[in-house]
């Protein structure tokens, strides 16, 4: 057998890892995590950004909820949204623009204990990201993802996003964009989502509630929460905050959320739209749906190491 | 045929039987006539037989077939390359008769069925040594007219039985591996196949063969194609997730995983593109255990961005480049060496990572357990670039000691106290990451990311750490690279001319050398595994030699060499070293090689 | 402030006037406080004064502001660098004061508003000239208190403008212009606020400076950053379609595109992603008339598989990279020159294409116009690799002839008989593509591909026409390569030492070389405009040479030179071509290049 | 002013080009093209492969609306289907995997006076490309879409593509697929195509009519077109071929194609499905988006040569 230049070792967590002082700690013991404890580096958004609103009721959903540091995961692409993951003091990944669907995949696919949120916005999730958007809905990843839809590209200083509005007036169509939005919604449903559900940052109890929901689904669940960009396109979204003489219709008591074509109905264009839950079915995960062949596929190996398994396929192809 | 023992056959009686030490069979004929499964009983036949064995194949590109071959060498000694030239060939058809012709040896066998090959040109006859049988329509005495065309090539692989006195209980047992599961009938039809063939007594034939017995003998001998090797080392090296799309020729490496994988508890998924795919794999790496993704040249163009991302986030990723022909969608069928720029290059801004190349079937098993290694010491994307001149060639090798070299890499999830992954002070200077769902005591998590960062990982604009972490990235390849093994020279460490040989090429560059040296010249050879970066002391080797000739298989390039020549003549500033490339779309001959060591030493 | 006439202030009286050659003043501020206009306001008013003028600015990343400065330097001669060392700092804030004192001149004079700055230490009062003034009650003063965020840059300038005399007509001239269009009352407010500074005695300073007439005298002169300047360029150069996606810095080029193309009855296209704005480009290309694509980094990675099929298919197409600080999403506002890894090598297979790169702002405006006629003339993608360093500066230069330099490369329809776009024999050996829309008289119509093809751009597998093709993409940038022209030496021919640069290096390396010939050192340098291929006869430069040193703002990679120093280490074999670089996302200082070169000869 | 190394240059078309000979001819003395004009490259399709039939009723198109070679433009993506452009003789575009859409939106916007016709397959258009499908069809860009699908990678021989079934057997689902297929008509409604059509290959009149109607559309016509790949998936389709036993509803004569909810509804996942026009509304394309913002800004500029439009600029910059 050839010697391998780099054999397998057992590498030592070394670096800065400070392994034995961690004293042994019980669920039971450990204290409810409080907001400071979970925010990290103060948030480089503008005073005002709807932003802060949906990172201060994800801070409030990790209370609530009684979860802990280590199992908290947030993955982001690349926006002002984006940036959202160095505010949340707990394992997190800032990744590139408009892939944090398939990344956060990998994680969740190869991490059933994690339950994994992505935030983003709409440049990311929609122009960008759009096709991982498609794939990861119908291939129902488990995970959710919070899209924070200000209808332009913040970041790079606004630019007309595949959600503004047409007639918008943004550095790229200075005489106003021409180019019919995309609708989230509908693009969800058709995509075929699981979960699809859609607040606002100045409703904090509604966005509370539908993070909620979003977190208890099994499957891949979307959220489309408004998040005004003040900087660029201050309001935006008067005309869904009743504060500024705008109304906030919510889905309509008597609507089946199984029922795709009425949730494809509900999603009409116009500001303020509806909000709430438009569409909520059960169906196999893709985690489900791979736990299924690795445990059918495992029952006639169980009981054998990896090399024996291994040695099996071997031996037939001598 | 080296050393042939010939013998005059007696007038009249059975062909007389030379004792052989290797052979080259090549098989011309369509896609579609199973030739590729001839080739592969032969390769495993061989593996059976404590024989070395290597092959060598052309597929067409467009999927309603076409013209396509299989080459198979065979020897009881070590056995190099495919093959120059063949010693027999057996072609279905007048086109892989005029086609291959000129690949034949002189004196060389032809086996031709003379239902289809009907022009045969008197100065051939006087070439090659002609034997004509028709094949198509034995084929139909033997198993009736419906198998007539996809019997062929069984009964073909009989008539090679017969001429080189190949043991037949070993194929029967091949062929009934090969059909077991499918209707019993499938089976039996191939041995009536195999055996028409067997029996005929090939009257014609001068002489028959018979190989001497292998130097391999005693050894536990494997048999298998490059792609699979590489896969199954992934998974001896304790990868249990992969994500990545379909694309000739990484597809069976993706394809063997999806397979595969459950069985181990893992998962391999199918994307909806290139970056989705090497995305999830990073997201999967992160997620604790190294994952890996693939593609070939389009594929890996797409793939840039994020393993970009890799590189800064100092996430380990194993990424899998099967070359083809480039450049765009290029000869996607057809081997080339003409990754190597993309993969050490291809980020944006200084983006270091590590690539290796395999050299030959048994070396993909070991490579990819070495990548997984490299990526997780020194948390780093690992390229490994292999071409299709492995990828599709089957080999015998020692069976791998599986018990041995398995591995376990499960993630540590141990609560820690605190921890920087980016520790500007680590003993090792390399960056180690916690698997997410690790407890921080201290309850300062830290963050991977693509922006410049500090210590835990949060973006930072400052010029001083940007310099620091950029050498932090770049040193702990330089560690890297002086951990490497120095290769070893094939041959004398002095002479004139060093042939440096990557991937594919090291079979035929040695059988070069050991041409040259025969015919009394001071060649020697080279070996390059790790390509990015390199080991460090060649420019000692090199001083032992008048010429250093990098061969490989890509464009001469702006300037005159290949890729990986511009390497070395950057780092070592030695014009000595030089370029023998070709872009033809085709394996080295060890004429084409021996031809331009000539022309270039003149 | 080289060469200032001083002369005792007369007690009491108002600041005596020096006369000066040029200043250096850089603003300290939070990118809030419209520090960029200040710096805007005196480079133009410096190019309508016949003055040179070179300008350096640091953005912050994050979208919520933070620090951040604007550096002008003006001068009566040649400028060639925004200067290392500043005359003046205006400084807004304590952190500002502190974190830009360094960079003032022993013995400079720094301008603090007191309202902020509050602690002075008294080392520095010994070392600097301190001038502190209540800026942000001043402005109160002048102009209400709503106007004391707004206005406090403006009454910045009129306090500069006092100090260095500038013409206070043309400076009300450029305010009026500026605000212009808006309610004529911020106009009248912006005004006054300067003036309120203007009238400001200083009787603090010591002396007021007034700038020697400049040389440029008579020469009509235009003022404006580097990524406009490209984006003119294009326009000049009579392209007409374009189609990108956002990111910083290259979003300026298309923002100023989409804004003015229609003007010309063009479009520029906003589209989801880096691919498909490439492709966009690519089709629109091939529709008839080079198109122009761009992006910095991460979308550069994102186009490269679609830029190799502009090689292969041998489309003519302009690539804009504004380079940024890398790997991954980097530093993406700082300078880096990383990128030219990925502009030459980012393709897979052997896929060669033209890049050059922009030295100055009136660089960027012609060279857009060469890469448009190169990527015509030769059939072939034109990466123009620009950097942070040019893209946001601001420069004065001389009024293109607009009526000679613009183009038109309307595509022509006219019918051909017959036509073979990628010919093997055609006499220049370039390939030549017919629009569509053209009628072929003889009814054979050519394809363009991605795959490897005859010279009607059908696929083949056929060896020979890989090689032929491979050849003849690689053969016509040789032809360009011999068609370059060599670049002149900057200095004296023979010398000690050669330092070469490329990109927005050119002004600092010309600098240094300057103070080090004054200092009676040899040092002469070498700008390289063409990076792919290089210009023929190099060698025979570096002869005169005994160290050749490549200036370069990236890493010193795995062996310890940068990229372009790579590319001429391999192509030459030259060892005494070694790299002095840096990535610390600021520019060149003169100081920090010859500290370099002074530890590199010793 | 710096001396041009590259100056402008009338590039004469040089190569194999010949250009004296070509005679005069009037658009009225050009024989209408048959089928053997247009043919080119004998098709490496398997034999019985579905993409025969629909390059066949392109070739029909082609002479029933007697188009000129030269106006014929034809652009594809890779896939076996995608190799369409070379059998065609007219000029055309072979160019890389599932970016068929933007560089056909290229030419098309850049070159109004050619209908550019888009071939490929479903993994071309909805896997690698579905990002693309969605951004041409919201822009509304003037092109004819036909897209072979097959339910299967062809060219790379048996992998699941996004509208393979679920069960569906391929070469990386041993086990049949589990992830909920794309629905493309949904897909396309979704994302706002103007004009949604839907036939198969074994009914040549449906076909041919059905290519028409979306030349006939101004802006982004797409066609499914099923296409069985009889060499990995054959009898995929029988249930939408009478003649093997299977039903070719049309989608039903009252339905009204300019219902978008009702289009939805009629996209059904399941085999047959309908045939026909499910969607048919008229918005400005991104050609008439563009030509707008053309022309209102030429006004003022109109009569002005380029070099004066630019020193116009430059002037403001002094
Ligand atoms: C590949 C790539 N392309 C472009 C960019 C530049 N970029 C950064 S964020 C962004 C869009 C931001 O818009 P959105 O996703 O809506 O987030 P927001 O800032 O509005 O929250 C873009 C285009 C990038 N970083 N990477
Ligand atoms: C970037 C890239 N990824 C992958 C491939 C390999 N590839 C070629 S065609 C194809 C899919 C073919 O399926 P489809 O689009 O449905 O066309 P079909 O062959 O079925 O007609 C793939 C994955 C490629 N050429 N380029
Ligand atoms: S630019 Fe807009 S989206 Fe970004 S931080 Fe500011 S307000 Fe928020
Ligand atoms: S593989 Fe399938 S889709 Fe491709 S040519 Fe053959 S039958 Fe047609
Ligand atoms: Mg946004
Ligand atoms: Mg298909």
């Amino acid at each position: 057998m050839p010697t391998l230049a780099f054999p397998s070792e057992a590498l030592t967590r070394t670096g800065s890892l400070n392994v034995g002082s961690v004293p042994p700690l019980a669920d039971a013991d450990r204290k409810p995590l409080m907001k400071k404890d979970v925010a990290a580096d103060h948030p480089t958004w503008c005073p005002g950004c709807g932003d802060f609103s949906v990172l201060a009721l994800y801070f409030k959903l990790i209370e609530k909820r009684k979860m802990h540091h280590e199992k908290i995961t947030t993955v982001a692409g690349i926006g002002c949204s984006s940036r959202f993951p160095y505010f949340v003091q707990a394992h997190g990944a800032h990744f590139i623009h408009g892939r944090a669907l398939p990344f956060a995949s990998g994680v969740s696919l190869s991490r059933p204990d994690l339950h994994v949120f992505v935030f983003g916005g709409d440049g990311d999730a929609f122009s960008i990201g759009g096709n991982h958007f498609t794939h990861t809905a119908r291939k129902n990843v488990k995970m959710t993802y919070c899209v924070m839809d200000n209808n332009v590209y913040g970041l790079t200083k606004n630019q007309t996003s595949p959600t503004s509005p047409i007639g918008y007036k943004s550095k790229t169509d200075v005489w106003g964009s021409g180019d019919r939005p995309i609708n989230p919604m509908k693009q969800a449903i058709a995509a075929g989502a699981t979960f699809v559900a859609r607040t606002t940052h100045t409703n904090p109890n509604h966005v509370l509630q539908i993070m909620e929901a979003a977190m208890d689904h099994d499957g891949f669940s979307f959220i489309e929460c408004l998040s005004e960009c003040v900087e660029f396109y201050p309001g935006a979204f008067d005309g869904a905050n009743p504060r500024k003489g705008g109304q906030f219709p919510l889905v309509p008591e008597n609507h089946d959320v199984t029922d795709e074509y009425a949730a494809y109905q509900l999603s009409e264009d116009l500001m303020p739209g509806k909000f709430g839950i438009f569409y909520k079915v059960s169906r196999p995960t893709k985690n489900a749906n791979e736990a299924k062949i690795i445990s059918t596929n495992r029952e006639k190996f169980a009981a054998l190491p990896d090399w024996q398994i291994l040695q099996k396929n071997f031996d037939r192809m001598k | 045929m080296s050393d042939t023992t010939t013998a005059a056959a007696q007038a009249g009686g059975p062909p007389q039987i030379s004792q052989i030490s290797e052979a080259v069979i090549r098989i011309a004929g369509n896609s579609q006539d199973g030739i590729q499964a001839i080739g592969g009983f032969l390769a495993r036949l061989a593996g059976r037989s404590e024989q070395e064995v290597m092959t060598f194949m052309t597929i067409p590109s467009t999927i309603s077939g076409g013209p396509s071959i299989f080459q198979v060498r065979i020897g009881s000694g070590e056995v190099l390359s495919a093959g120059d030239e063949a010693d027999v060939l057996l072609c279905f058809y007048q086109h892989s008769y005029e086609g291959h012709l000129g690949s034949l040896k002189k004196g060389g066998i032809v086996l031709y069925d003379s239902d289809h090959v009907k022009e045969i040109k008197p100065e051939n006859e006087t070439k090659y040594r002609h034997i004509g049988l028709p094949i198509s329509s034995l084929v139909v005495e033997a198993i009736g007219g419906t198998g007539r065309d996809k019997g062929k090539n069984v009964y073909a692989l009989g008539l090679i039985a017969k001429m080189f006195n190949l043991e037949v209980p070993k194929l029967h047992r091949l062929l009934q591996e090969r059909f077991a599961g499918k209707d019993p009938k499938v089976a039996e039809t191939a041995i009536a196949a195999f055996n028409g063939g067997y029996s005929h007594t090939l009257a014609a034939a001068a002489e028959l063969f018979k190989f001497k017995p292998g130097e391999n003998i005693g050894q536990n001998q494997i048999v298998m194609g490059g792609n699979e090797a590489l896969a199954y080392g992934l998974i001896a090296a304790g990868v249990r997730f992969g994500a990545g799309y379909p694309i000739t020729p990484w597809s069976d490496i993706m394809e063997l995983l999806r397979k595969e994988l459950p069985k181990y508890g893992g998962s391999f998924i199918q994307c909806e593109d290139e970056i989705a795919s090497v995305s999830m794999a990073i997201g999967a790496s992160w997620g604790g255990r190294v994952a890996v993704t693939g593609s070939s040249g389009p594929g890996i163009a797409l793939k840039t961005e994020a393993i970009g991302w890799a590189v800064m986030a100092e996430v380990p990723l194993v990424v899998v480049d099967v070359q083809r022909g480039g450049p765009s969608t290029g000869m996607p069928t057809n081997v080339e060496q003409s990754d190597l720029n993309i993969a050490c290059f291809g980020g944006h801004g200084d983006s270091p990572r590590v690539v290796i190349a395999p050299s030959s079937v048994e070396d993909c098993f070991y490579t990819a357990i070495e990548a997984v290694n490299i990526a997780r010491k020194y948390s780093t994307p690992v390229i490994i670039i292999t071409d299709q001149g492995i990828a599709t060639r089957i080999e015998a090798f020692k069976m791998p000691e599986l018990n041995k070299i398995c591995q376990d890499i499960t993630p540590d999830f141990t609560p820690v106290a605190d921890h920087k992954p980016y520790d500007l002070a680590a003993p090792d200077g390399v960056t180690r990451h916690l698997a997410p769902g690790t407890r921080v005591a201290s309850g300062k998590y830290p963050i991977v990311t693509g922006l410049e960062h500090d210590e835990l990982g949060h973006p930072t604009g400052s010029p001083k750490l940007h310099l620091q972490m950029t050498a932090k990235r770049r040193n702990k390849l330089r560690k890297l690279g002086a951990e490497l093994p120095v290769p070893a020279v094939f041959g004398p460490p002095e002479g004139q001319v060093l042939l440096i040989s990557w991937g594919s090429s090291k079979g035929p560059v040695e059988e070069a050398v050991k041409q040259a040296r025969a015919a009394g010249n001071a060649v020697s050879s080279l070996h390059i595994k790790y390509l990015n970066p390199m080991p460090n002391g060649l420019e000692k080797i090199f001083e032992g030699f008048s010429h250093v000739f990098v061969v490989e298989l890509n464009d001469e390039g702006l300037y005159g060499y290949g890729q990986l020549a511009a390497l070395l003549r950057a780092r070592y500033c030695d014009s000595k070293i030089r370029g023998i490339t070709k872009v033809d779309g085709l394996t080295w001959k060890v004429r084409e090689i021996l031809d331009r060591v000539n022309v270039m030493t003149k």
